[in-house]
């Protein structure tokens, strides 16, 4: 598809082509505002003209993001965002499909659509703003909360396990899967940039604060000592963290441990390109570890067909084999007789 | 095996309706649609029915698994596949015990006298041999050895006995072909092509119709055989056609008379997966088939579908309906062009899945939440299912909304011939799009229909986004203004109600004043036809008016529906489509309801003319 | 702060409505509620609304931003929190310009000056200061430097200066209670518990508080103050409550009635997501609330906790609703009790979710596959709604049926007095489950109800399956059979019809015969109540019938419904109500619709009334 | 739970006990048959009483399956069975709730109920019957069928990659997590009665033959061949398979390797009871891999809070802070007034 649309002369877009005319309407402080803005600086290094890009999205705060991005958009309903754009997108391959979702519409209400997609491989890249609660409906816990939660609707507690969106992902399939965080624009642009340009689906979490509802959810990874918690994962080279870039993660008797740096040691490298996925499950559970640094990058990036890729080559392989359709042939087909 | 030549005698029938029924594993839908094509090729008119067991593949023999299927034929015009019939070729104990009560007085019984063991009987419940124990008196039996003939005619080729066994249901074929005075030619010519690769079957098989054939001619068992005339259908070429498979081919026409691509979001449910089988194998036609996730998948990749520039389609049936329900309204706020099929089958709930129900009407007409108008339109018969279809999507196009086509299990797997329309005459569909121009208001108006200008994604300048929360006018932006929000609940209502611009109303059938109006929609065309026919050669008067669109309501029916001393809606429900007649023409219409998971028999409809006439 | 005393007027009022307005960080929603204690302890009538904006927290000043709540109190009876204010007291530009065209001719406002920058002048869309360009004449406008002033008064205390700033909230209200002579205690009270552990919070807002009444006691601005007497109310002991508590409340109070816990499955959604809210705070009363992954996981537990012996409830909102058909239609083939709550909000898809309205009744009655009756029961007013949730858990347990109670957005959120009832005068809700006898036929029916009577899992013996397959009568058995289905779907249709044997009719209020009757349902009771007092004021004469069940319908209808020259039928619908009843009793009754996302105004019922009569 | 019901004096039970008084109506042949006979094999054994026990499924071939157990029963609507089967769970704990369930019921429109009672770890036992196909509906692929399979709505290949529903139940965080299949009667006994004393949620995928409209999918699994397809995992015990019992497969370089026994090296050991998952998630990965062989038996089985028992805990712990519930404080509470 990349190519295709290459070849348009595409305008030279700035970040404001794609403010659209609506005023954004999140809480003052909220995380939200800086995805938006990495996203529409992103878009421009797409090369894709805007009339070829379609946000789609559920309901909840984050999903109001199609309006403010000056493209075409779907504010669908709560949860089935990827049922409307993998409609989109087998419909009209040419386009380029972004999905913003929440914790709660993109693993709650729409979990199962979510992993489905994933694991047809349809080419959407999925953005999920994950706060940890429900914004839009003022404060009940998700299915990313912290077990113990209070919350309106857990005034005593949530008893449930979260979920780690990462691991669901990898296992439902997904061939492109990271994590970013609202704080860290420009990992979060490069990230988004990234899952942007990559064919098949691409599942991005994004740590994002709700200034309102779960203040400082995140807090650890975004304060004041947060090299001290997030490992940056980079292509062929050892997760190396660290406020003085002394510490690292290894992988040793099937575990990750975390050991200071010794330059004389080799470690364990980062290969997310590869497609059996156990040590990225592993990385992926780095961040249920309160022991352990979260890692925020691209877990997995694997190459394979795209369901939409697969559609269109079936369609042309049968047209080639029975010929283009034609009315004559559909009506007049089977057993047919005439009445003179 | 002796055969004798013998003269036999040969009488002219105008109507014949026979059962096949046996195992699901005795071929019975198999030789049906043999006999059919069969008929149909011979020029007479028809109508069939097939009717599968619940269970996938029950054991064999007994009463649940019993598979049938049946077909009416004849020299003048068929609605339907008969209430009761006159000739039931009963493969087994169970098949003659669950058919025998629709069978008419002194019927002819088939029977395969090599399957009443006393297994078999046992599984059936009989406590007896029926074909021993005079309760079939007042029929004319036929007991006919066919397994062990069907061995016999196979003995020298060289199949092993259990495909020699599933050879049979030809050598019965055989027999029904020489009854009713069939060419062989037609199911010779389909075995042939059908067993291409495997000489050996097609050389058994034909052996054994043959063979059927030549054992019904020679013994001096039938003595009889019938002549039925061809009938004097409209001339053109006609096929027979399933409900679904119509569905499925007006829908294409129509996405092609559109310009545009067809993309169905489906689940599978019975009995609406065929649509999506059939459909799947039309790539060739820019058909893309999406087998969800579940419905709501279906009909949101439908949806989106739409909004990227197809025609949206999903199909399903009444649980996959209500699943859908949410999206309806979604659909109704974003006003984009969808068809969503729903094929009723017996409900609440899982209901019966295999049996045929009109109960999702009301459902249909208001099973939303808010203010969600949706048209909807009612298929009357299997081949009507081409023009219902292609009308639905004709409508979702033009007005740009979802339109809800209701057709249901009776004729959905029923089939009948269909009188194949010139494609060329088929008229196009034109849409008009929002040209580009950076001024785009995606809920600007087509001031005729009311309908959205719609712009697809990759037209620039009209970058736009849709969305479930209540619409400025015009500019489609998000409004909570009070006033605004009352202008556009009535907008979306008037919009619907111009559909009657494009639509044109039933006609009346009968009378335009007098004592009985009967209203009727959906599957039951057929045997209120018979019965509306009959009721008439009896010398009554009866008016009927079978409804196509339910919402909006045709608006000619005002113009005579007081003109009745009664109005009697029969529906195989406990009465929906009434509720909407007496709250909008204030007439006290009286309902006739059967809710047996069956269609009505044309006895059922005379009898309720009968009794609001007090006649 | 110059004070002088000086001498004012007194005057008696009738009836007054405030409304508070202002930024959603002004405390307005606290204040309104501090004004509502008070006034319930001193022994008005009083009926409450609050009025959120749409979006979590809009930017400071904005007119979409702005926060409301209104009160309505009385030394008679108060049926709705007001058409129109007499007072607004509004914090800054924004709530002022939304707010105007609500108030009175000559009504009183109250602005905090301070809040009259360039800056918010702007954000409110004003051209013009409205306090200096005379756009005010014609009402009595106090414009009060609330800002500074609060900030004077707390010159001493140790808060930040923001922290100062959000007590000029008890500043209005000190303004108000001098205004209404409400003494100070309630809330000077309640500011010590709220704040306990923070004493300099405890002493800022009381000083705040005393300012403002001092300040309107002493400065020459405010001449006169108003007298309101307590109304004549039934003795009793009263609290406010608002119509999601009272549904929590009722349903707690039937759960232990009938000796049961209370199971909710839910899932957030506005405007019911408080009943989650509030019912989770319950788990010593035996209460579990699952906040399921959506709205049919939410609707599928509950069912699976009815099995099991609790007490079912889910609730939610109308797209939340529309998911739960399939299972609605699963409820009813297996008859087990439920409660389902649509607070009913701006429709069609996601529409309004902050705005109220009628529009789900149809959905309601109709909403499922196959013919799936539900009973109906529609909640009038906040208080009502204990009454409303109590009888439909009772119905539902009696009738082993889902039952849908209808409430909206207007009466989830709105408050009033509720008179307390006596628990120990709560009839018990008694339950026969069957004996354990190891011949347990789970379809066997009481004779009165038609209720299946219910064995529960831990029962020995009495083991058996449901399922959502139809059922053969008694046994429970899946069942194909033609004559059970019929037989089985015009059973559960008998059973819900018998429920009028255990609910009594409304009554007619006036006259059963006469020029108009007026028929409603749910929350615009209150609205009704005041225009058709105000009609008969006027010396006009008519009829009020107000349903409760909406399915079953009440068997006394019939019996006036044809006595009045013309029947109205008001709903904030496009009119659903009306199509049953016109259905069901062949009246040529009219409808009056508003569709606006608001409650009526007691004026649109009085009009529609001259409308239909020509008055 | 176990304890509170053994003290009951429990009949001593016979397979028959748990014969329903309902003609089994599979097709001759289904795989579904010998998946009842074992489980009315292990009922016995559990020492439950059988009116404590609760069935629940959805719909689909597999789903009657509660109409043949003669014990409490649900069947449900299309892949809700999780909901109704965690609502009776938390209405009465006392009870043993089994689900049983088929890969479109269970993955495909029920996927998200069946991942968040894993992340719940409500105390259900979970089989899904998963024959690669949708029986009921009369054969469409499912979203465990092979990508390119041809069914009756794929007629030109369905276009998807399968759910691997061992990794999806890992990564949603069942507790106990374990593969059988129908033609090893005694693996498949032993392996659903260790699942139903498991406490927490247990899924256990068992492979059963749909000889009607799938037959032989999992052919190399049970014919003639089928030791050199099949690595039986028992714990504490390296991967040895073969026909000969001479292949093995280790954990080398991060990834799981085939190779010849050799008795004098040593080899990883089956260890499931342990918190981390990624080798469980390598051991889950295998039958994806056409080399390598399929695992049976129990992946992963950890001991870990009941959203069951924690809900009975926090209803005792507030009723002790707050005292049992009165209706009249419940009534009287808030602010309020009397008027004489
Ligand atoms: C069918 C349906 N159910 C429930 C809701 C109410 N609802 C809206 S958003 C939301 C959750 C939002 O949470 P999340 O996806 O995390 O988004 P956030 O607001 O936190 O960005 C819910 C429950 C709805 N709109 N529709
Ligand atoms: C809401 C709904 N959608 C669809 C169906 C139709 N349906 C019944 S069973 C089934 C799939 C069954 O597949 P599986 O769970 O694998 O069970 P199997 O028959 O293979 O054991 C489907 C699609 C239904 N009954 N209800
Ligand atoms: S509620 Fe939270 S997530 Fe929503 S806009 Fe406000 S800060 Fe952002
Ligand atoms: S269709 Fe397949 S899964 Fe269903 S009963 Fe028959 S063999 Fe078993
Ligand atoms: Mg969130
Ligand atoms: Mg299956």
């Amino acid at each position: 598809m990349q190519e295709t649309l290459q070849k348009d002369s595409v305008t030279q877009y700035s970040k404001d082509d794609f403010s659209s005319d609506q005023e954004v309407r999140w809480c003052p402080g909220c995380g939200d505002y800086s995805i938006l803005a990495q996203t529409k600086k992103v878009l421009p290094e797409l090369g894709i003209p805007r009339e070829k890009i379609v946000f789609v999205s559920g309901i909840g705060c984050s999903s109001r993001f199609p309006y403010y991005v000056n493209s075409y958009g779907i504010h669908s309903i709560h949860g089935r965002a990827p049922a409307i754009a993998s409609g989109i997108k087998l419909t009209n391959p040419e386009l380029k499909v972004f999905l913003v979702t929440g914790d709660g519409d993109g693993l709650s209400i729409g979990g199962n659509h979510l992993i489905h997609l994933c694991r047809r491989n349809i080419d959407i890249t999925v953005l999920l703003f994950n706060n940890r609660i429900y914004g839009l409906t003022k404060g009940q816990y998700s299915p990313t909360s912290e077990k113990g939660k209070i919350t309106k609707s857990s005034p005593y507690g949530a008893l449930e396990n979260p979920f780690n969106p990462i691991k669901m992902a990898i296992a439902a399939g997904a061939t492109f899967v990271a994590r970013s965080i609202d704080r860290e624009p420009k990992h979060l642009a490069e990230t988004i940039a990234e899952a942007a340009k990559h064919k098949g689906t691409s599942f991005v979490e994004i740590y994002q604060n709700c200034n309102i509802f779960n203040d400082g959810a995140f807090e650890q990874l975004t304060g004041k000592e947060k090299k001290d918690h997030i490992v940056i994962m980079e292509e062929d080279k050892p997760y190396i963290f660290g406020t003085n870039n002394d510490q690292v993660i290894d992988w040793r008797d099937n575990h990750f441990y975390r050991e200071k740096l010794d330059s004389s040691k080799s470690y364990i490298n980062h290969t997310p390109n590869k497609k059996r996925d156990a040590i990225e499950f592993a990385l992926a559970e780095l961040s249920d570890n309160p022991e352990l640094p979260t890692p925020i990058g691209i877990f997995k990036r694997t190459n394979e067909e795209t369901y939409d890729g697969l559609l269109t080559k079936q369609v042309s392989d049968v047209k080639e084999k029975l010929g283009n359709g034609d009315l004559n042939k559909l009506l007049f087909s089977g057993n047919t007789w005439e009445i003179k | 095996m002796t055969v004798k030549n013998t003269v036999k005698a040969s009488e002219k029938k105008q109507r014949i309706t026979i059962r096949f029924a046996g195992d699901s594993g005795d071929g019975i839908q198999l030789s049906g649609g043999q006999f059919t094509n069969t008929t149909a090729l011979f020029g007479n008119d028809l109508s069939t029915l097939p009717d599968f067991p619940a269970e996938i593949r029950a054991p064999a023999g007994t009463l649940f698994g019993v598979s049938g299927f049946q077909i009416q034929f004849s020299s003048t015009d068929v609605h339907t596949p008969g209430d009761e019939f006159d000739v039931l070729i009963a493969m087994n104990p169970a098949a003659l015990k669950v058919n025998l009560k629709q069978l008419k007085q002194n019927g002819i019984i088939i029977v395969n006298k090599d399957a009443f063991s006393v297994r078999n009987l046992k599984l059936a419940d009989y406590d007896q041999n029926p074909l021993e124990d005079r309760s079939l008196d007042g029929y004319q039996v036929f007991d006919v050895p066919i397994t062990s003939l069907t061995r016999e005619t196979l003995v020298d080729t060289s199949l092993s006995a259990k495909e020699k066994d599933r050879c049979k249901n030809f050598f019965a074929l055989g027999i029904a072909y020489w009854m009713f005075t069939r060419p062989l030619d037609t199911t010779l010519r389909w075995i042939e092509t059908k067993f291409k690769s495997k000489p050996d079957l097609v050389e058994a098989n034909s052996l054994a119709l043959n063979a059927g054939y030549g054992y019904a001619l020679s013994t001096e068992i039938f003595t009889t055989s019938y002549h039925i005339e061809q009938a004097k259908v409209e001339p053109g070429i006609y096929r027979n056609i399933t409900g679904n498979e119509a569905i499925v081919i007006g829908l294409i026409t129509a996405a092609k008379k559109a310009g545009m691509e067809l993309f169905l979001g489906g689940y599978p449910i019975t009995p609406a997966s065929d649509i999506l089988h059939y459909m799947s194998r039309y790539r060739n036609y820019d058909v893309k088939t999406f087998q969800a996730e579940d419905e709501i998948a279906g009909i949101g990749a439908a949806l989106g579908a739409s909004f990227a520039g197809a025609l949206g389609v999903t199909a399903s049936s009444g649980p996959g309906i209500a699943l859908k329900s949410e999206f309806l309204g979604y659909a109704v706020m974003t006003e984009l062009p969808l068809v969503v099929i729903n094929i009723q089958r017996g409900g609440p709930s899982t209901g019966l899945p295999t049996k045929t129900e009109q109960s999702d009407l009301l459902q249909a007409v208001y099973g939303r939440n808010g203010e969600a108008p949706i048209p909807v339109v009612a298929a009357q018969s299997p081949a009507d299912c081409f023009n219902a279809a292609f009308e639905a999507a004709k409508i979702a196009l033009k007005f740009t909304t979802p339109v809800l086509l209701l057709s249901d299990g009776y004729i959905a797997n029923g089939a009948e011939p269909w009188r194949i329309p010139d494609p060329d005459n088929i008229p196009e569909i034109k849409i008009q799009y929002a040209e580009s121009n950076g001024e785009y208001k995606p809920y600007l108006r087509n001031p005729d229909t009311l309908s959205r200008i719609m712009s697809l994604p990759g037209t620039a300048g009209n970058e736009h986004r849709l969305g479930g929360l209540e619409k400025e006018d015009i500019s489609g932006n998000v409004s909570y203004d009070a006033d605004n929000h009352d202008k556009m609940v009535r907008l979306r209502a008037e919009k619907i109600s111009k559909i009657n611009t494009l639509v044109s109303s039933p006609v009346l059938d009968g009378e335009s004043k007098g004592d009985v109006l009967i209203i009727s929609w959906g599957s039951t065309f057929g045997t209120i036809k018979n019965a509306v026919e009959k009721i008439r050669e009896n010398g009554n008067s009866v008016s009927w008016y079978h409804m196509r669109w339910i919402n909006p309501l045709p608006p000619n029916l005002s113009e005579f529906i007081h003109n009745f001393k009664h109005v009697l809606v029969p529906e195989i429900n406990l009465g929906q489509l009434i509720k909407i007649i007496r709250s909008e023409y204030l007439v006290d219409a009286k309902p006739f309801n059967l809710v047996r998971g069956l269609p009505f028999s044309t006895r059922d409809i005379i009898n309720a003319y009968y009794s609001i006439t007090g006649k």
